[in-house]
């Protein structure tokens, strides 16, 4: 299946790329995606469980990720 | 009850009018604003950048929250994202309630919770050239 | 700092301005406002009467107080009285601090000591024609 | 000695006056001038022992009074 995933910040910054589409197992998890994604150049400076949302929303690590979803990685907010 | 990223300059009287009511005797404003220094380092400009669409969805939740919470009905929060210079708003929290304590008391949640659920960065730049981004109290150096 | 008993209606964007610091990241304000109703009465508007100097004295006191307990040093106090319509701000405390806590801080002192402090009385108007000076959580029908 | 007095709202309203002078024994107290006010046309409704300021400061009953004091009596206090 494919995933949105969407990249912020530091993040961005560091794997070069805002939003990208990544190739996963049906039935993978977040922290699935994650592991994914650190094994990109630049990833490894995501921790292994970052803040995530999907579609929006707040998630957790061991969240099922589904067809289209867009998923979020989140750097330490800091707004204000 | 509105919640916004905007990318114009904020004008806080424009807001402390949208939540005027003939019902409210209290108005509680937040804003902050882009400080010179930080952490010792002399600030240049910051950079705000936000997920747009969910930091919206957030800061509406939040002030759903202040609802149940204070029976808050006349809140407005903006937050600013693109090249903000020293003195600019970076975000305005304005509530307007019949009595002061409810007002008061929900201006101070908005903040709190829009700082730490709210997804929105920031990149300072600071006079010397260097830049770093801002986060959970750290500050993570990138050149 | 600053602290007046005024005639004029009070403008929150020039009190903003006034306080306006590159070290300041956080402004909080606080906007009393003339409600239309009062324990169920209709409101047509308030008479504000003050002690013009002792109040201005008393205020003044009470700025240096959250310098004191607050490290405040960008705060203003305005007082309006004479004649108010609904909807008319009354009073306004603008307080700038580097950091968040201690605005919001110090704007809800500066708030319930001028209420609880200086000498100010107001006469209610209401939509019937009666009036009534209220006072202490009281009032006292004159009328 | 003479000291200024000083009324305001239901107080002046009642009282009929918002400044007024009146003549007192020296090193007579504030309670003493209270007394002297309450037996004027309207100065019943006045509370025995009001808030009270000397010279623009809040002060006691058994505060003692000078020539030419302002003393003012205050009803209580509704800003905001």
């Amino acid at each position: 299946m494919t995933v949105t995933v969407r990249l912020f910040a530091s993040y961005a910054e560091r794997l070069g790329h805002s939003s990208l589409s990544i190739e996963l197992p049906a039935g993978s998890r977040v922290e699935d995606a994650v592991t994914s994604l650190r094994n990109m150049p630049g990833g490894s400076m995501l921790p292994p469980t970052p803040l995530v949302a999907i579609n929006r929303g707040y998630a957790s690590p061991d969240s099922v990720l589904s067809e289209g979803d867009e998923l979020a990685v989140i750097p330490p907010v800091a707004g204000g | 009850m509105r919640a916004a990223i905007v990318h114009e300059p904020i004008d806080p009287a424009a807001l402390i009018a949208e939540v005027a009511h003939e019902s409210n005797g209290a108005t509680s404003v937040f804003l902050g604003t882009v400080r010179s220094d930080n952490d010792g380092k002399d600030v240049a400009g910051i950079e705000y950048s936000a997920y747009d669409e969910m930091a919206g969805t957030e800061m509406v939740a939040i002030l759903e929250e202040t609802r149940s919470a204070f029976a808050v009905e006349h809140a407005v929060v903006e937050h600013r994202v693109g090249t903000l210079a020293i003195g600019d708003i970076s975000i305005a929290v304005v509530v307007a309630t019949p009595h002061r304590a409810a007002s008061l008391s929900a201006v101070q949640y908005i903040v709190e919770e829009v700082k730490g659920r709210a997804p929105i960065w920031k990149l300072e730049h600071y006079v010397d050239g260097t830049r770093g981004w801002v986060g959970a109290g750290s500050r993570e150096a990138t050149r």
